[in-house]
Order: C-alpha cells, then sequence, then structure tokens
C-alpha cells in the first residue's frame, strides 16, 4: 500500500467519483464541486499565462503594436460586469462571432466539402468495393435534401434513396459504437491500474 | 425462465451492469490470459516511419494529452518517446492543449533521466491557447508563433528556422489537432506526420491514412500496446490489453441476452428504461 | 486582386452558393410557399416542453463544450424559439454553458426571449450558467444539475465531443425526454443510441428555418440543397468519367 | 448611441467574418492575409478573457446559491474557495509551484480521469438498450456494433480472424463512406449558417430580433 499521501488523496478523489455510479451522495458533491472550481481557475490561469506570453508581452517587449486590438477588445468585454455600460461588450462580441462564422466557413468548404468531393470523384467505378462506397455517399446525401415536397413523384423518389442512406448511417453508427466501447474500457482500465496497482500495490 | 424474468433482464438495473463490468475488467488484470496481439497495419507503418529515422532527427511532438484521455494517450506518448530516446532522436516538445504541461513535464524527466540536455537535445515549449488558430501560426512562421523565447537561450531553438526543419511531426490528442496538423503543417511543408490518438476518433481519421496524409496511426490502448511490442519498450498499453477483451465479451454478451429477452417477450409490454 | 492558386473552383461556388441564397430569400420574402421535408427532432420540441410543464420540471438546454462555431449558431435559433415557449408556458429553461463568450450570447437571447413572450420578469439569470470550460469538470457538474434538478427535458444541440455520451445516458437515466444534433458527425452514434431524436448533421443547420421560417434562413436551405444537387452530380459524373479515364472533373477541381 | 449598440457589433462581425473567409481566396492584397492573422489571434485573446468572465458568472450563481440557501448550498463554498484559491496561487506563484502541482496531480487529474472514465459505464449501459433488434435500422446497428466490438480487440481474433477483415471493411467502406456523405452534407449547413453572420443577417446572439 502506497505511503504517499498525494497517492491516498488521489485514490479518495476516485472512489468519490465512482461513488456517483450507485448514487448521489455528499461525498460525490464535495467532489463534484472541487472540480469545477480548481476546471475554472486552472483554465483561468492559463489563459492569463497565455495572454501574458502571447499579446502583452509581443506588444511590451517587441512593439508589436497590432496586439493592442485584443487587450482594449478585451477589456471591452469585461464591461458586462457594470450594468451602464454593459452594452460595451456587444462590440467584441459581434466580433468574435464574425471570426468564428469565417473561421467555420473557410475549413467547411476546404476540408470538409471541397476536399471530400475531390477524393470520391477519383475513384474508378472497376471494383465492387469503390461503387458500393460512391453508393453509399450519394445515398447518404439524399437523405439531408430538405427543399422538396414529400409528396411529389419526386419527392417519394429522393425519400426513397435517403432510406437506404439511412441505413448506411446506421451501419457507421453501430461501427462507432462498437469501436467507442474498446476506447472508453481503456479509460477504467486505467483508473484500476492506478487503484490495484499504485494506490493498494496487490497488482504487480 | 419464465416471462417475469426476462423483463425483468431487460429492464436490469444499471448497478448491476455497472458492477460487473469493474468486475471482468478486474479479473485479467490479476490472472492475465495472454490472448494474441495483432499488430495493425496503421501502428506498423507508425513505427516504421519513425524507426527509419537516422539517429539526430528532430521530431516535433504537439500534444493535446489531458487527464481525461491520458489512459489512452499516456501509454503511447511514453512508448513514443521511449523509442525516440533508444534511436537517439531530437525531440521538440510542445504541449497543444490547456492541460498538456504536466504530461510534458513527465516526458521531460524522461529525457533528462536518459542524459538528454535540455535545448540542446530536446526542447520544451511554452503552452500556447490558440487550437487550430496556433497550428496556423506554427505552420506559417513557427519563430514569431514563439516569439517569446529568446534567441541565444537554447542551441536547438537557435538552429531551427521553421516547421521545414523538422524531419516528422507527431501529434497526440483526441480532439481535432491531428487535422490541423495536416492543414496548416503537413500541407505545407510536407512533414511527414504521425498521430496518437483515442480509439474513438480511429473510424474518422483511417481516411487520411489511406490517402498517405498520415504515414501511420497509433489508436488507443490497442496501439500502444502494440508499438510497445514493436519498440521492444514494455508498458502499460499490453498489460491493459486482456481486460479490454474481456469487457468487450460482458458488453457483447449483455447486447446477446437482451436481444434473446426482447425477443422472447416481444409483444409484451416492457416497462420504462427502454426507449 | 490575385487569388490563391487552387481556389478558383470553390470561389465560382461559393458566388452561386450566394446568388441562390438571395433568390430564394427574395422569392420567400415576397410571399412564395417553399417547401422543406418534416424533421421529427424538431417536431418534438413542441412536445418536450409540453411534458416538462406538465410535470413541473426544468427543461435543460446545451451546446457541450466546443468551440463557438456554426453549430452553437445554428443551435441559436433553437434556443431562441425554446425559451420563448418556455417563457410562455412558465416553465423553467437551465442553460448549462462552456464557453464565456457563448454564455454572454446566451443571456442575450434568453432575455430577448422572454421580453417578446411578455414575461421579462419571469426570466432567471441564474438559470443561464457558466459551468467549467474543462470537459470532464463540465460533465461532473452535469450530472449533478440532473440528479439534484430533474429536468424533464434535456436538449443538446451543439458542437460535442465526448460529452456527448455522457449528457445523453445521464438524460436517460432520469427519464428526461431527449433531442440531440451536432454537426460534428462522429458524436451522433452517442445521441443515437440514447436520445429520442436525433438530428444528424445538417440537420441541425436548418433549425432556422425549420421553426422560424424566416425568408433569409428559408433562402439558406434552399442554398444548401442547391450544392448537394450539385455534389451529387460531380460525385456521379466525377466517377463515371474517372472510370473511363477521363480526369475533367477531377482537374475541373483542381483549378 | 443606438448605432454603437445595435448596428457596430453587427458590423464589426461582418468585417471580421468577411476578412478570415477572403483570407482563404486572395493573395493580394496584402492586408487581406494580415488581418485575418491578428483576428484569429485575436479571437484567441478575447476568449480567455470570455472565460474570466465565465468564472465570474459561476463566483455569482455560487453566492447566490449560498444567500438563497438552495438545495446543496454548503458545497458552494468548496467551490468558491477552490476557484478562489487554486487561482491566487497559480498566477501570483505560477504553475511550477509545488503546491500547484501536487493540486493538479492529486485532485485535479483523478478527478478529471475518474469522471471521463464514467463514459465507460454509460456508454455499456445505452448500448444494452440501443443494440436491441426491435427494427430494421435498430437490427443494422446492432449486426455492425458486434462485429466491430468482436473484431477489434484480441478474443475476436482469437474466435475467428475473419472478424478482423469484416471489422476493417465495415470501417473502410460502410463508415467512411457514410461518414463522408453526412460530413459534405454538414459542410453546406455549415457554410450557409456561417455567410447568414457574414452577411450581417444574424443578431440574436446580440440581443436583436
Amino acid at each position: 500500500m502506497s505511503a504517499s499521501p498525494g497517492v491516498w488523496l488521489a485514490a479518495i478523489f476516485t472512489l468519490a467519483i465512482y461513488s456517483f455510479l450507485y448514487g448521489d451522495n455528499p461525498v460525490y458533491k464535495f467532489s463534484e464541486h472541487l472540480f469545477v472550481g480548481l476546471g475554472a481557475a486552472h483554465m483561468a490561469v492559463m489563459g492569463w499565462e497565455s495572454m501574458f506570453n502571447r499579446a502583452w508581452t509581443p506588444l511590451y517587449t517587441k512593439g508589436e503594436w497590432w496586439w493592442s486590438g485584443a487587450i482594449i477588445g478585451g477589456i471591452m468585454l469585461l464591461t458586462r460586469w457594470f450594468r451602464p455600460i454593459q452594452w460595451i461588450s456587444r462590440i467584441p462580441l459581434g466580433f468574435m462571432m464574425g471570426v468564428a462564422a469565417g473561421l467555420s466557413a473557410r475549413s467547411a468548404i476546404d476540408s470538409q466539402f471541397w476536399r471530400q468531393i475531390q477524393s470520391t470523384v477519383t475513384m474508378k467505378l472497376n471494383t465492387t468495393n469503390n461503387i458500393v462506397y460512391v453508393v453509399i455517399v450519394v445515398c447518404t446525401l439524399a437523405y439531408f435534401l430538405f427543399a422538396f415536397n414529400e409528396k411529389s413523384g419526386l419527392g417519394q423518389g429522393i425519400k426513397g434513396v435517403g432510406l437506404v442512406g439511412q441505413y448506411m448511417m446506421m451501419i457507421a453508427f453501430g461501427a462507432s459504437l462498437g469501436s467507442t466501447i474498446m476506447a472508453r474500457l481503456s479509460l477504467v482500465i486505467g483508473r484500476l491500474d492506478f487503484l490495484f496497482k499504485t494506490w493498494l500495490g496487490v497488482l504487480k | 425462465m419464465n416471462g417475469d424474468f426476462l423483463t425483468r433482464m431487460q429492464n436490469i438495473d444499471r448497478r448491476v451492469i455497472y458492477t460487473v463490468v469493474f468486475l471482468v475488467l478486474l479479473f485479467p488484470m490479476f490472472n492475465p490470459i495472454g490472448l494474441p496481439l495483432k499488430i495493425s497495419l496503421v501502428t506498423q507503418k507508425a513505427f516504421d516511419a519513425v524507426d527509419a529515422l537516422p539517429a539526430g532527427s528532430l521530431v516535433m511532438f504537439t500534444t493535446a494529452n489531458a487527464p481525461g484521455t491520458a489512459a489512452e494517450l499516456e501509454p503511447q506518448s511514453i512508448a513514443l518517446m521511449r523509442h525516440a530516446i533508444n534511436n537517439k532522436l531530437r525531440v521538440v516538445l510542445n504541449p497543444t492543449a490547456a492541460e498538456s504541461p504536466r504530461f510534458v513535464d513527465g516526458y521531460r524527466q524522461m529525457f533528462l533521466k536518459a542524459g538528454y540536455v535540455e535545448g540542446k537535445d530536446f526542447l520544451v515549449l511554452p503552452y500556447l491557447a490558440g487550437g487550430e488558430t496556433l497550428f496556423g501560426a506554427m505552420g506559417s512562421d513557427l519563430k514569431s508563433a514563439y516569439s517569446m523565447i529568446a534567441a541565444g537561450s537554447s542551441a536547438l531553438w537557435d538552429s531551427i528556422d521553421g516547421m521545414q526543419d523538422f524531419d516528422m511531426l507527431a501529434d497526440c490528442g483526441g480532439g481535432e489537432s491531428q487535422l490541423w496538423a495536416l492543414a496548416h503543417i503537413e500541407a505545407k511543408h510536407k512533414t511527414p506526420t504521425i498521430c496518437l490518438i483515442t480509439a474513438v476518433i480511429l473510424a474518422v481519421r483511417q481516411p487520411y491514412f489511406t490517402s498517405g496524409q498520415y504515414k501511420g496511426i497509433v489508436s488507443g490502448l490497442s496501439g500502444a500496446a502494440e508499438y510497445e511490442v514493436l519498440a521492444r519498450v514494455p508498458g502499460k498499453g499490453a498489460s491493459g490489453m486482456d481486460a479490454q477483451s474481456m469487457g468487450h465479451l460482458w458488453v457483447i454478451f449483455t447486447i446477446l441476452a437482451g436481444n434473446i429477452a426482447y425477443f422472447i417477450t416481444k409483444g409484451k409490454k416492457s416497462s420504462g428504461g427502454d426507449r | 486582386m490575385q487569388l490563391v492558386a487552387g481556389t478558383l473552383g470553390k470561389v465560382w461556388f461559393l458566388i452561386a452558393f450566394t446568388v441562390i441564397f438571395w433568390f430564394f430569400v427574395d422569392r420567400t420574402a415576397k410571399g412564395h410557399k417553399l417547401v422543406i421535408r418534416r424533421i421529427a427532432g424538431f417536431d418534438a420540441l413542441d412536445e418536450a416542453i409540453g411534458r416538462c410543464t406538465e410535470m413541473g420540471r426544468p427543461v435543460h438546454y446545451t451546446f457541450g463544450v466546443g468551440e463557438l462555431d456554426a453549430n452553437v449558431l445554428a443551435s441559436f435559433d433553437v434556443l431562441g424559439y425554446v425559451s420563448g415557449q418556455c417563457a410562455r408556458m412558465d416553465t423553467d429553461i437551465i442553460i448549462t454553458n462552456a464557453l464565456g463568450e457563448v454564455q454572454m450570447m446566451t443571456e442575450e437571447i434568453v432575455r430577448s426571449a422572454y421580453v417578446h413572450a411578455g414575461k421579462p420578469d419571469a426570466y432567471k439569470a441564474d438559470n443561464v450558467r457558466f459551468v467549467s470550460s474543462v470537459q470532464t469538470a463540465y460533465m461532473s457538474a452535469i450530472l449533478g444539475i440532473f440528479q439534484r434538478e430533474r429536468p424533464g427535458a434535456n436538449l443538446m444541440l451543439g458542437p460535442f465531443f465526448a460529452e456527448s455520451m455522457m449528457l445523453a445516458e445521464a438524460g436517460q437515466q432520469i427519464g428526461a425526454i431527449q433531442v440531440g444534433g451536432t454537426g460534428r458527425t462522429i458524436q451522433v452514434p452517442f445521441f443515437i443510441a440514447a436520445c429520442d431524436y436525433t438530428l444528424i448533421g445538417d440537420e441541425l443547420f436548418v433549425a432556422g428555418a425549420y421553426i422560424g421560417r424566416k425568408p433569409l434562413q428559408v433562402g439558406a436551405v434552399y442554398a444548401q440543397d442547391f450544392g448537394k444537387w450539385l455534389t451529387l452530380l460531380l460525385i456521379v459524373a466525377g466517377t463515371i468519367l474517372a472510370t473511363s479515364g477521363n480526369n475533367f472533373v477531377t482537374d475541373l477541381m483542381k483549378k | 448611441m443606438k448605432i454603437l449598440r445595435s448596428s457596430v457589433p453587427i458590423w464589426l462581425g461582418v468585417f471580421g467574418g468577411s476578412i478570415v473567409l477572403l483570407a482563404m481566396f486572395i493573395k493580394i492584397p496584402v492586408h487581406v492575409g494580415l488581418w485575418s492573422k491578428w483576428f484569429l489571434e485575436w479571437r484567441v485573446i478575447l476568449a480567455s478573457f470570455a472565460l474570466t468572465l465565465g468564472a465570474g458568472n459561476l463566483l455569482r450563481i455560487h453566492a447566490n446559491r449560498i444567500r438563497m440557501k438552495r438545495e446543496a448550498w454548503m458545497y458552494s463554498y468548496v467551490t468558491i474557495v477552490a476557484l478562489i484559491g487554486y487561482t491566487v496561487l497559480g498566477i501570483l506563484f505560477k504553475r511550477t509551484h509545488p503546491v500547484y502541482s501536487f493540486i493538479f496531480d492529486n485532485a485535479y487529474s483523478p478527478l478529471s480521469a475518474t469522471v471521463f472514465s464514467i463514459n465507460a459505464f454509460y456508454i455499456s449501459s445505452a448500448c444494452y438498450r440501443a443494440f436491441r433488434a426491435r427494427n430494421g435500422h435498430a437490427a443494422v446497428l446492432l449486426l455492425s456494433g458486434v462485429i466491430v466490438m468482436l473484431g477489434s480487440v484480441g478474443i475476436g481474433y482469437a474466435i475467428w480472424p475473419g472478424f478482423n477483415t469484416m471489422t476493417q471493411w465495415i470501417m473502410n467502406y460502410p463508415n467512411s463512406a457514410a461518414m463522408r456523405g453526412m460530413n459534405i452534407g454538414a459542410a453546406l449547413g455549415i457554410i450557409g449558417v456561417s455567410l447568414r453572420v457574414i452577411f450581417g443577417l444574424e443578431r440574436g446572439h446580440l440581443g436583436g430580433e
């Protein structure tokens, strides 16, 4: 059995969280509230450090003036705490939303849309596997068509193809679930390893 | 077996499932079964790519390892670090997530213990926030992205001009960082890239391996176990594999049992917990 | 002005997308009725809120811990609608956030939904909560909230990471009616396994159009559908041509 | 004033968003690329500031909880003390301080790892319910799930090597293709939603209509 207070503490917290699997209890509540506090604090510390390293130091020591935009924007965000001037925080907020949209659109157009099509159109339909692949892509995509009248002939057709796509998606979802179970079990194995090897020392 | 029992089995208390999961995982940890380990192609290729690097090659190890995913990523990372040490590679350690610096400290200790000199044979970069933005900045101008590192403070850092000087990029994480590595670094500098990931995301990363963008993938605890075998650095990965197999077997058993019970009692009304 | 090499195709695509977008915005604004197929996940929202009202339990709404992106924005449309309905039905809505900026935006959305519903005083600031930007801390807090405040509905729409499984299963355990939806397709299976209704990928992004039927949003759906038809055309034509040794489509897309 | 309150945020968003998007296509004028780089970097810093506000909100909610004596209010003290104490420690004495590291290693890390591992129990009970052949869809889900489960660990290989081959096939073809279809669809959705912001048509998140 370990003599290190740190290991004991870690073991107690591990058991505290697992106790939730039986039901909510004071020990879990304590650990949960502690963790939420620590988590927010760690993020604040990392955020502060990063702000300092990334924006303040280059601005202050190297004269990279353009960082001041970020710092001024940040201070504008903080007006949120003062009701009469709260509206000022909307200015950087609007900016953040815009940039997020720009960035989202950018990666969607390139890696998620264009390049995925590119790697599909180069497929030659000369093996069964490739034909299956292309058919599945087409059917799945058909499921995501929205703007049609379900009662019309075309609508019925799209719905039919989409239904095949739906079945294909179910295969994919099953596969994901199946392979995820393994990944998740590893995490418990990691904790058990800690409890029985590092803490109790009963496992070689 | 009567219908009542079967109905109850379909709505079995979760806590029973949980308890058995614990026991089933524990049993093989105490009594190793030694089930066969099949080396997968992705791991083999990852190992080959690292093993082919001549001594002194420069590797960038970007890691988003965090306590939540460490059970999978840590054994992989340690195996890779030990392989790098055995092959005398120079490594730049780069924590890219807010929770990673503590893990990088651990690798730093490993290198120091192996006789590496900090700043000459290996280097630890400070953590910078930014996620994708950071990868973009690294790809376009590594030195200015880390402009807070003073010139002259490290011989290794001074000898590097940018990502083009690296012989390999190894990205570790359970999020999107492997895609950023591809988009901003591999695409631009053709740096051979491997990734160390959680098994969950293997399904979505595999297409990038097939297309040759990743030279190899180490995925999950099984990937770690395979890498340990290939690199001859026994560690935590291999010891967990039996437990995984047993855990899986139990889950499959519950699913089959649940289905059999469901089909026998089909038509009867089942209450709750069955949505 | 000079274009980056290899982006000409994308530029043309974006231009076409924009033109079609505005064309249909114009048409809907002029009163043309445009159709959108049924999406069960959105129809279920009212049922979920109704059940909470009946049982006197709150609605829980979350975006997950992912970054501020298009998923969050699409989800904002749903949140606006749901919080308005909650205000009208006098049902509490708890929103848990993992990002500071999203927290601020949700405050604005929920508050104005309450104002529009004519019940500005019913808005409870303490129910729009920042929980944690640390994924696991966020999960642990949600487990607690679910056990202690027992929401009757759990709506999860946004960019989810591994917290999806835990949220959905925890909600299932307390018997909440659940709707899950995300454009991060890798998380969809977990919603499928534990939710009553799941919005798969793109379905989430038509939220605004489906619920609000505002011309602007309906226009976007038509532009999205144009993109899909174009993709289908490219894939079918491209693969058939590629099989016969003609790389026309491949080359076209490289330009 | 009204313009500052309602229109400026929208137009700043339009400006920021279009610069970032255009930088993908336009090489000259050089400002587009430079500004886009700045904007992306600013966003990261702004997010750090927003996180501070989030922490403030957390403090306020827990303080209110103590004040109103809501359920489990005593525990709110734990959150408040941990949040303030750990932040002060980290900022004044740096993350490298032994006490900071001790707490990180022996409280934060095990808590985080254990919470994450609860996923394993949850997914096994979710699968128990989901993998039931109630209808065609569920049957397909069940079948592919079980094959992949057997194919990805040693024991499946020991039972029948074919599981491994089948798993590889499912992963590389049906799974990969369906994921690709979904991704393309989702990408178009993202483009549609993002363009609405870039065109300045969205204002709900800023308190507007």
